[in-house]
């Protein structure tokens, strides 16, 4: 779904919390201020948050932190969460080592 | 807000995000139109992060070299923002004397136009990289290639294109171009029109229907390549690595995690739906491939995997430059899977190009109307 | 301090595997096997499983359903084993984690 | 590629109902399941369920894990365990990591049942180790055996947030207090009362400013909010504590909806982003449904139906029942469904204002704002009356979907009617037995039997008891009000515990004859 979103357009000036050392993404120790200068930044939508921060590119995937994020973009710019689309969810849905993945049971053989 | 500028560019992928930050610098009128809801949501985000030299084809490598010597060394402090730059060197691995012999070739092409890239045994490759497996018999060794984080490259530059001026409108998917009296003028999207004395044409795959809307064809095919990357590990290695047959490529992270591309052999009939999709054989193909080369990874966890489509021409080289049948337009795509590395260089060009009619770098072999039949 | 549940007044008394002896930072501690890592840590008071990378912080159990990743440990010589879910063993080796490493910070290069 | 007819991704009570209901109408069912044991937050549910007969009521929620289980597997359902699905791509195909490999099926039709994940919030020091989630509380006491902590401090009054703590209570650790931003409790009042009546003391329009210790969690500090949830300068309170427990809601779980291209959407209600489908879990993906908490949360007993309907749908999507035989199954369960989502908690009635009871009864503000309902309150509700000797009084103040305390009296005491939300009410000139069952059977406890006057200055008074130790006959303690403060002395005259009660036993205290309608929890000397 795309909609036109015009990256030039006014949300306010960046102004400095209280709260902004706050830890927002517990994996990769990503701040509230963080997040928010990045809004400020032009990052307007999770996905880019997350490729610009890595907000939800831990070892979790964003399982703890993505509504959190979601909720301080959407304040940022001043728009409801439920206006943003949450980033993309990628195989796989829980780490697997490298040499598991790799072992693909053969057919015939793949009866649990 | 106004829809015209100097400059109307269509894609904001990085050579959209790059030739805007260089334009917008020079003090030139920008607006950069995203089709997708993202910047730089094509192969800008998607790819390994290589910004290499070797393996090149001897027509774009004068670009990219100027690139790596002029502008990667200070771009994380131009962009305020860690480009995570790391210039260690390429290793291009083989296994057997097939892949001596690939890698031999590449290597004298490229020494023709003095790139330093020398051929090495297996012994001196574990000496650059322990970890390496003793499948490893030979290499091409270029100590002057290296890896960045595409993701904040692209970003940074978007960051401060816009922070100067440059406006970015995302989900605005361009149907075509038209030409006024002769000129090109207009960008027509699904919702406006906008209006530039120049049209920069840099959407990847999505660059050929645009382009033929003014007539104006480069034969580009799609491909999908798929990526994946681990947990976080202990540092091990700063060298990009690449492998003779292409089978895997991919490099350690600042952030500890590795990130890897690679193929199925499958890829030329993926089963398109509209979207870069992942197939369920890739992922694990890649992990066989690279667990032959890296024993030690064998217990890493792959974290995510992802896929994007590339750009091929019908040579395996770009088509940068200006569209010389219609004054005012000019196009950069077709980077065929490896535009990340040479984006930085092509858009400051292409900047330069746009102001002053003159480049650095002779674009003549990349020209949009190379492309002839083989009789 | 003991946190075992001996006797509970809707569950009766937990069924158990059998004890086993493992390593802490190389501190001898008992648990069941089969149980969470994690538990036989916390029925034994420790609360700090690892250190984070950035900002050196402690970090212990918070989802304890292998989500959310915040209990991962270096265990047998394997760095983010996320001890919620991993079963103990006897003998294991299990190490406080330092950014990914079980070296202390002070000691990695 | 190992086909199914049907897959299901998630052993939970949703998944489990689903693949029970396909596996009956001769589908080939399997379930896959990322823990080591089925059955998902079931088994860490150890209270009566709330609703009536068909929907399991009064039966604890991991005996019902137990109770599906043993019907899936009559039934021929393969349940496989520590089978983590790590991805759902195109054509109905799952790969799924089971021990050392990963392994291709593909599913006919599939059904994606993975519950729901925690919220979070954030405050100073939240991410300091003894700050856990609720279901990992949960998790520790009643899967693993260890408890969480010693002194807990709660953040959250929905019903994950009560119950927990009342379970935190039953394991032995102390709860000093349970705390919420909100200015009125959010989960049912039952639960609020029967964690307020043990001397927990609720803060709403409260929340925690921070959490302290270097190492771990010492302690913590909360203050009161303002209307729009800004800290009031002034009003810290602080408490000893070592840990620090979050129920602030969940959020559904799909994420391998999304990334099989499902359409999505984000919506509050829902609690979150879910897929967008039909009363029954059919998405956009034909051939994919979902059930449970995925598709929105609710409650367990509510996941169960839905999972029964999408397992019902399935079978007619691949052609095992006819669509008039689906139509008919289906509006059987959309009744079973529609009785559960009746009263003031209601989805639809989610985020409103409700003051006063369908029979036009206030709701307690006391019970809302402290968790107990007032001494001169209490008498307002139906199901509390005086009389002349042994009678039940049942404190049930809000409309809530649960009838079990009806059919529990053998003498036919207790009336709610045929709407399921209705209050209990004593039926008149009916005579109580004392039989206890009512106490029993009620999933809020909040029944008790009271002689208002044994005619020798005192009465007495029976209150469900589910902790340990269990006091004996002629200890002497004090009772203490729903408030959870000291009212008078008293003493244990009479322990039943009966395998009819289902591990709750019922105490009964003689206190002085002026308590008799205060009284309601004892608590040694």
């Amino acid at each position: 779904m795309n909609s036109v979103n015009d990256r030039s357009r006014d949300i306010g000036e960046f102004i400095p919390a209280e709260d902004d050392d706050m830890i927002i993404c517990r994996c990769e120790e990503i701040t509230k201020g963080e997040i928010r200068r990045a809004v400020h930044d032009g990052m307007f939508t999770l996905t880019e948050i997350r490729r610009y921060l890595r907000t939800g590119m831990g070892l979790c995937q964003g399982q703890t932190c993505s509504k959190l994020v979601k909720g301080i973009v959407a304040k940022e710019l001043g728009v409801s969460p439920a206006e943003l689309e949450p980033a993309t969810s990628r195989v796989p849905m829980r780490p697997i080592e490298m040499y598991i993945f790799a072992n693909e049971a053969k057919e015939g053989e793949a009866d649990e | 807000m106004s829809n015209c500028a100097d400059v109307v560019i269509v894609g904001g992928g990085i050579i959209g995000c790059a030739a805007a930050y260089y334009l917008v610098k020079q003090g030139v009128s920008v607006i950069v139109l995203e089709g997708s809801d993202h910047i730089g949501n094509g192969g800008s985000s998607r790819n390994g992060g290589g910004v290499r030299q070797s393996g090149r084809d001897v027509r774009e490598l004068p670009l990219v070299m100027y690139g790596i010597k002029n502008l990667w060394p200070h771009l994380s402090e131009e962009l305020e923002v860690d480009c995570e730059y790391h210039q260690d060197g390429n290793l291009r691995l083989g296994k057997n004397e097939r892949h001596a012999e690939i890698l031999t070739g590449l290597a004298n092409n490229a020494r023709k136009v003095g790139l330093d890239v020398r051929m090495i045994d297996g012994d001196e490759v574990r000496q650059i990289n322990p970890y390496l497996s003793k499948e490893v018999t030979v290499a091409s060794w270029c100590p002057t290639d290296g890896h960045a984080n595409p993701l904040t490259t692209t970003l940074g530059f978007y960051k401060m294109a816009r922070r100067l001026g440059a406006h970015f409108i995302s989900g605005e998917k361009v149907t075509g171009l038209r030409t006024i009296k002769g000129k090109i003028r207009q960008v027509i999207t699904e919702n406006n029109v906008y209006e530039g004395e120049n049209v920069l044409v840099a959407a990847g795959l999505d660059s050929r229907p645009i382009l033929t809307s003014v007539g104006i064809d480069v034969p580009m095919s799609s491909s999908l390549l798929e990526a994946l990357v681990t947990e976080a590990e202990p540092h091990m290695f700063d060298q990009m690595l690449g492998t003779a047959d292409a089978d895997f490529y991919g490099h350690q992270t600042k952030h500890g995690s590795f990130v890897f591309g690679g193929s199925s052999g499958l890829e030329p009939f993926n089963k398109d739906n509209g979207t870069p999709v992942t197939s369920s054989k890739t992922a694990p193909c890649i992990c066989r491939g690279i667990m032959k080369y890296f024993p030690d990874l064998a217990e890493a966890k792959i974290v995510r995997t992802w896929g994007g489509w590339m750009d091929k021409s019908a040579d395996g080289v770009p088509a940068l430059g200006k569209i010389d049948e219609i004054p005012g337009l000019y196009v950069a795509c077709a980077f065929n899977g490896h535009g990340f590395g040479i984006a930085p260089a092509a858009g400051e060009q292409l900047a330069k190009l746009i102001v002053t009619g003159q480049t650095d770098v002779d674009l003549t072999e990349l020209r949009y109307d190379r492309f002839k039949a083989k009789i | 301090m003991d946190t075992r549940i001996k006797n509970h007044p809707i569950l009766g008394e937990p069924e158990k595997g059998r004890v086993v002896t493992f390593t802490f930072d190389g501190k001898e501690i008992q648990g069941y096997e089969g149980e969470p890592i994690a538990a036989a840590l916390k029925a034994a008071g420790v609360m700090v499983h690892r250190y984070t990378k950035k900002e050196h912080r402690p970090r212990g159990i918070f989802c304890a359903i292998g989500r959310c990743t915040d209990c991962v440990m270096v265990v047998d010589g394997k760095p983010n084993i996320r001890t919620c879910v991993t079963p103990l063993a006897e003998g294991m080796k299990v190490q406080t984690q330092y950014g990914v490493s079980a070296e202390p910070f002070d000691k990695q290069k | 590629m190992k086909r199914y007819d049907l897959i299901i991704v998630g052993a939970g009570p949703s998944g489990l109902s689903a693949a029970i209901e396909a596996a009956k109408r001769g589908l080939k069912v399997v379930v896959f399941d990322e823990n080591e044991k089925p059955g998902g937050q079931l088994f860490k549910q150890i209270h009566k369920f709330f609703g009536s007969k068909e929907h399991k009521a009064k039966i604890r929620g991991f005996v019902i894990g137990q109770q599906l289980l043993d019907e899936a597997d009559k039934v021929g359902v393969k349940v496989v365990l520590n089978a983590t699905v790590i991805g759902l791509y195109q054509d109905k195909e799952i790969v799924v990591k089971i021990g050392e490999e990963v392994r291709h099926f593909k599913g006919d039709a599939v059904i994606i049942a993975t519950g729901a994940a925690e919220n979070m919030v954030t405050f100073d020091g939240w991410t300091l180790p003894g700050v856990i989630g609720a279901g990992a509380a949960q998790t520790m006491m009643n899967l693993h055996g260890v408890k969480p902590g010693q002194k807990i401090l709660m953040l959250g009054s929905g019903n994950v947030g009560l119950v927990v703590s009342f379970q935190l209570l039953q394991c032995g650790c102390e709860v000093v207090a349970l705390v919420d931003a909100a200015p009125k409790i959010g989960g049912y009042g039952v639960h609020a009362a029967k964690v307020a009546r043990t001397g927990v003391p609720f803060y709403l329009s409260h929340t925690i400013v921070k959490a302290e210790g270097d190492e771990c969690v010492e302690g913590v500090t909360i203050a009161e909010v303002d209307d729009h949830f800004q800290f009031i300068p002034g009003t810290e309170k602080h408490f000893d504590v070592d840990t620090i427990c979050l129920a602030v809601g969940l959020s559904p779980m799909s994420q391998l909806l999304k990334m099989a291209g499902c359409q999505m959407e984000d919506n509050p209600k829902r609690g979150g982003q879910v897929p967008i489908c039909d009363e029954y879990g059919r998405t956009s993906l034909p051939g994919v449904f979902v059930a449970g908490d995925v598709s929105g949360i609710e409650e367990a007993s509510s996941a169960m139906i839905e999972g029964r309907m999408a397992g019902v749908a399935a079978s007619e999507y691949l052609g095992y029942i006819g669509k008039e035989e689906c139509d008919t199954e289906l509006s059987e369960l959309d009744k079973a469904l529609d009785g559960l989502r009746q009263g003031m908690f209601a989805p639809k009635n989610k985020g409103k204002q409700i003051t006063e009871t369908e029979e036009g009864i206030p709701i307690s503000e006391n019970l809302l704002k402290y968790g107990f309902v007032a001494d001169d309150e209490i008498e307002n509700y139906p199901g509390v009356t005086h009389k002349v000797g042994i009678h039940p009084v049942m404190e049930c103040t809000q409309n809530i979907p649960c009838n079990p305390c009806q059919d529990a009296c053998p003498k036919g005491c207790i009336s709610i009617g045929a709407n399921i939300v209705s209050l209990p009410v004593v039926v008149e000139g009916s005579e109580c037995i004392n039989c206890g069952m009512c106490v029993a059977s009620c999933s809020g406890q909040a029944i008790f039997l009271v002689d208002e006057d044994c005619k020798d200055g005192t009465a007495e008074v029976t209150i469900p008891y589910e902790f340990l130790p269990l006091p004996k006959v002629g200890t002497k303690g004090v009772a203490l009000g729903r408030n959870g403060q000291k009212v008078c002395e008293a003493e244990v005259v009479n322990i039943k515990s009966i395998k009819a009660y289902d591990r709750t036993n019922l105490l009964t205290m003689k206190v002085p004859k002026d308590y008799a309608m205060a009284a309601r929890f004892f608590k040694e000397a």
